[in-house]
């Protein structure tokens, strides 16, 4: 994407197998190379490698520097198929398939560069920072003021001396400083045609011959903004991502598994969270964040109760609506045809309020499903504690 | 009294004839809401039968505004469109009253679509833009009142409560939660969750700062931004009546999107913790729980003397 | 500019010569096609054509409609070569030395549309009106109201909506609309992207399957923008342009030729104009319009005296120099170099104010020159109205 | 008193070190202007030594700004740069000041670049533009004074009339006449003579309407646009003080541009005549002839009694 749009970026190869690897090395002409590990995260350089299935550490660091053909195959191996842990992928980290060897340039100093939507200033934010590398979110948690910020002016877009200012603030002068200018416009540019969430480039090097480099993106994009890049389909990589939040994504729901046990079933995001939050209060861990959206019908019920229950750790129940346009006797309805397909082994609460609760409370209670009725979220939450045994 | 909206307020509809714009037009009709027109272009001139009342289709927004003489719109058009229903509301309050309320519920507009959007609405200072992604704004009158939005109309009372919230149907719960201990609304406003939006925290709490009928306030955010912590300075400084607040997300893990687009916690920024914590410095009464906003409120209240 | 663009126009031909024309005729394979005089300047249709040797009047109407091949023949005939006399090019007319020759379409409505800057607004504004083809300017005179007005937010662009509501204001619908909101769109950019100072489709037509055609445009440039637009000289038509004019332009002097006797040396445009007037104020005609500039040098006053002298009906100088930038002893020595080049025998009135008058002032003075010097620009017109024998 | 910038402001100059730059920061600094500093992109840390004070470069403007306090800046960069050159000061003063006076010399900027740039500038509502294509703004003072611009210092003295002229050399005709009625200058502003541009007719009548020290005004106009008239009219309403009004090109062929890109009568509109006759229906005093501007302000002076 970067190489496409005019953005200075190393020479380097995609590859999948050790096989590739090498070839890639041999190809690229270039003694040193980068062996990058893919995923979707940041902090690989810092991150470590596990055994996916003995769970043992394989290498320290995600980015190695192979001097060597036979470091390339001894990176490439440590990396593909296994486990990669970083500060941004949580505990359980991500299965490397992918890698990239890119060749070597002679750096003469790093920084980090991040364009970004800063929500309070409702304006792309592009910060950069003299300190490049690998720690960028320790330079803005203790020094703050090394990062530097420019606002783009939603009517005129990135100027001229925005990027010039920026890149004499990141010290560069002469012909570093003009290729600082020429890539950060390319980049502003990338962002807004792609609609980027974020482009964060760490490092963004300045070579010993003056060139700005982009040596490392990760990329995130806005998926408000899906229905106008058909193309991201081809770039998303499905098994990255958890299944059952991508199936959920599909049917409309937003859904996020958790380490606890207690299911929920919410309609609205900032319901949902609250119902996590209130079952932690009450001594309880969710096992999940399930927003149903606006008017789910009863097949989006189903199917949010069947994603629930998929996850083995799920203990127990807690079906949480306050219903707007949502209307309570259709997730009613939704609840039981799950609970007749599939079956329910687990206590369930259910707390219906808004429109259509007394409908569907009258269906649940006229079914001859075990649950236990609820009127406040409060109650719902020590109730499901209190059932699966935990304290309250 | 109440804020932006009251009883007069002259709505239209924008994106009448798709099937969010006509069950929420007739729900908004039901309430009591003076619906005076809808837009949606290519469709001018067709007439709607929503409720009992004869609702006009006109073409574009300048057309209806001239024609109705509204003052307010609502927003049901997909989000590839949204942005664009905004600024042509805007700018058509703009230029043919000088004011004018525009409530966009859509959910799901590209955020660089909404950062363009919003500086568009900046710079027609009399016009208020509330949301996206927001169940709207709402004055409870003595019977029905104006609905702008999807709300549901019954679990509100006129009364002496302002509320605001990033979050819809928690929104819904305060709600709830003030009728639990016998008060009504003065005006309930849905922010939005997005991560960029047209009115703020701030300008809702100075609007009720001002309102004569509102007399305390509940504000509810959620993880995510800073607009919390902003809106918890300013209010220490501007706001003499007292406010309950409450965050939703303490639970949620860092680098995640909690369904809204805005909320995720990201560069250990945007916490629940944080919020909490700023909601308390600047002498605002927290609730831990939601279920708790009722009781949180009466405690306020009667601190106030008010209860 | 316009195909090339994406904006839907009829197929056409340009064409020099009659064979040309009728080969023309004969490659477009349409029956009916449009024969039309390629000058740049406005309400050719309505225009008169003129022999330029002998003055008879040749043809009325500068845009012709050939139901045949020897209507082709005709019209093109009677086009080429001649002098064509329109409300915009005032008495002088202007040759045509070329034609288009244009596929026909089957006409339902003629629609006038235009794009300019409007200086109040500073905004650029776009203008349509129902009364398309030929005599916009009085539309615009004595039924304004029937021009639909849409301005464009510099910030936010060319929205969806107004492009809409024009289309919608000009009663189209259906697929018409749609495709006038596609033109307009593309009219925009080409506006834009081309630094134009106005863009006038008259007439824009509609077809009667409902496409949205601009049948006939008229493009003028901003001449500010040119250091960005080295195209510009493969267009510009510079025989149509007066000789003077040009070649004043590429010295940085601003010349507009006139018809009376009185030339002017002035700097500043406003000044240059007020001497005008202030000449006419005392029954003179000033021959032409001449601004400096800024800080020119003898060279340039020297350029500027010659290409005032080039025209015969000038029977007397008057040089108004009020100096800021502009050192009037500059303009002495220049005045004085090119009379003593090419000689003078008109008389010369001369006003120096400002940055170094008095030094100005003696080099006149001290030289040989029969000057008459005064002290405001009143006495000095009053003088060389005198002095050839007018009015005062 | 006076309007905008006086003897103590301080003034960068952007361009300064361009051959145009150079020549007339000397000028203003020769005139008694507190020029506190230039710059230039590249060639910031280095120090001109003109008409005997070292000036400092720096390489942007808020870096300028932040080391000099300076609450004004005069543009002498090439049309090419000159747009940014606008928005950069704009920005910068804004963000640092929030206000500042921003004067653009520089012939030829292409109008899409000013339409842009006026946007960006009228959206930092502190800042003034002035300009482009323009003489600048000078406040005479006792002795020297503050000059932003390449007029010649030399003609002006400190006095009670305000002149405000689209044309250069003009002004300094109209500066010329009221010297030749012993008057002299409170501030004299050239508006500028391009289509599009910052300071208009209106802002300088509003500003010497409420300047003490100005006690009459000269207004130059010239053919093409509204202007005149649009500030004629405001002017029958909202100015007390007597108004001396001359207007360039009464002898201008349609559809020609005279030298400046906006003296341009196209559409029948924008000519002398409707001009003049909107300055005699407002009840502004008229000059036909430049030299005749000191005879007609001295009859508006002794009818307002200040004669």
């Amino acid at each position: 994407m970067f190489r496409k749009a005019g953005v200075n970026v190393l020479d380097g190869v995609h590859c999948t197998s050790i096989e590739d690897a090498l070839s890639a090395y041999d190809s690229l002409g270039s003694k040193v190379v980068a062996v990058k590990s893919q995923i979707h995260a940041g902090g690989r350089g810092k991150g470590t490698l596990y055994s996916p299935e003995s769970g043992e550490k394989v290498m320290e660091g995600g980015v190695k520097i192979a001097f060597s053909r036979e470091d390339v195959e001894l990176y490439s191996r440590n990396i593909l198929g296994n486990k990669l842990v970083t500060i941004q992928t949580g505990e359980n980290g991500k299965i490397v398939n992918n890698l990239y060897v890119e060749a070597g340039c002679a750096i003469a100093h790093e920084y980090y560069l991040a364009i970004l939507v800063d929500r309070e200033a409702k304006a792309v934010l592009i910060m950069a920072s003299t300190e490049g590398g690998m720690d960028i979110e320790k330079v803005a948690e203790n020094t703050p003021e090394a990062l530097h910020k420019v606002w783009v002016d939603p009517a005129a877009g990135l100027l001229g001396f925005q990027k010039r200012n920026l890149g004499m603030d990141l010290g560069l002068s002469g012909a570093a400083l003009k290729s600082f200018f020429g890539l950060l416009g390319k980049l502003y540019d990338v962002f807004v045609k792609n609609d980027c969430a974020m482009v964060e480039i760490n490092p963004l090097v300045r070579s010993e011959d003056d060139e700005i480099i982009a040596l490392d993106a990760k990329v995130s994009f806005d998926e408000n903004a899906s229905f106008r890049h058909k193309e991201w389909e081809d770039i998303r990589d499905l098994g990255e991502e958890d299944d059952a939040e991508v199936r959920a994504k599909e049917l409309g729901l937003s859904y996020v598994k958790l380490d606890g046990d207690i299911g929920c079933l919410v309609n609205g995001a900032g319901l949902a969270m609250a119902t996590m939050d209130v079952i932690q209060l009450y001594g309880g861990e969710p096992a999940n964040f399930l927003d149903l959206g606006g008017g789910a019908g009863e097949d989006t019920v189903n199917a949010a109760f069947e994603i629930i229950l998929e996850d083995h750790n799920v203990k127990g129940i807690l079906v949480n609506i306050f219903g707007g346009i949502q209307r309570c006797d259709v997730v009613a309805n939704g609840v039981l045809a799950s609970v007749e397909r599939i079956g329910l082994e687990v206590p369930l609460v259910i707390r219906l309020s808004g429109t259509n609760y007394k409908e569907g409370r009258a269906i649940i209670d006229a079914s001859d499903l075990q649950t236990y009725s609820v009127d406040t979220l409060a109650e719902g939450a020590k109730k499901i504690v209190e059932l699966i045994g935990g304290e309250s | 009294m109440s804020i932006w909206i009251n009883e007069h307020s002259k709505v239209l509809v924008q994106g009448i004839t798709g099937s969010q714009g006509t069950f929420h037009a007739t729900k908004m009709i039901e309430y009591g809401t003076d619906i005076v027109g809808g837009v949606t272009p290519g469709k001018g001139g067709q007439s709607l039968d929503l409720f009992g009342k004869s609702v006009t289709v006109y073409d574009g927004m300048y057309e209806a505004i001239q024609a109705t003489d509204a003052n307010a719109s609502v927003i049901y058009v997909p989000p590839q469109f949204a942005a664009e229903a905004i600024m042509e509301a805007a700018d058509a309050f703009d230029q043919i009253k000088g004011e004018g309320v525009v409530v966009c519920i859509t959910e799901g507009i590209p955020t660089l679509d909404m950062v363009k959007a919003v500086a568009y609405v900046n710079q027609r200072p009399g016009v208020r833009l509330i949301g996206p992604n927001c169940p709207g704004i709402i004055t409870p009158g003595i019977e029905g009142g104006c609905k702008i939005g999807i709300m549901p109309g019954h679990i509100h009372k006129k009364g002496r409560i302002g509320i605001v919230s990033k979050s819809g149907t928690l929104t819904y719960e305060a709600v709830a939660q003030t009728m639990s201990i016998g008060e009504g609304q003065s005006t309930c406003i849905g922010i939005g969750g997005d991560p960029v939006n047209g009115t703020g925290f701030i300008d809702c709490l100075a609007g009720f700062q001002d309102d004569i009928q509102t007399e305390a306030i509940v504000m509810i955010g959620e993880i995510g931004g800073t607009a919390e912590e902003d809106a918890a300075a300013w209010a220490a400084e501007n706001v003499t009546k007292p406010i309950v607040g409450f965050v939703a997300g303490a639970t949620a893990p860092p680098g995640k999107r909690m369904g809204h687009a805005g909320a995720i916690i990201s560069g250990g920024k945007g916490t629940a913790a944080e919020k909490f914590a700023a909601f308390k410095s600047a002498g605002i009464y927290v609730a831990n729980d939601p279920s708790e906003i009722g009781a949180v409120l009466a405690v306020a209240l009667k601190e106030a003397g008010l209860l």
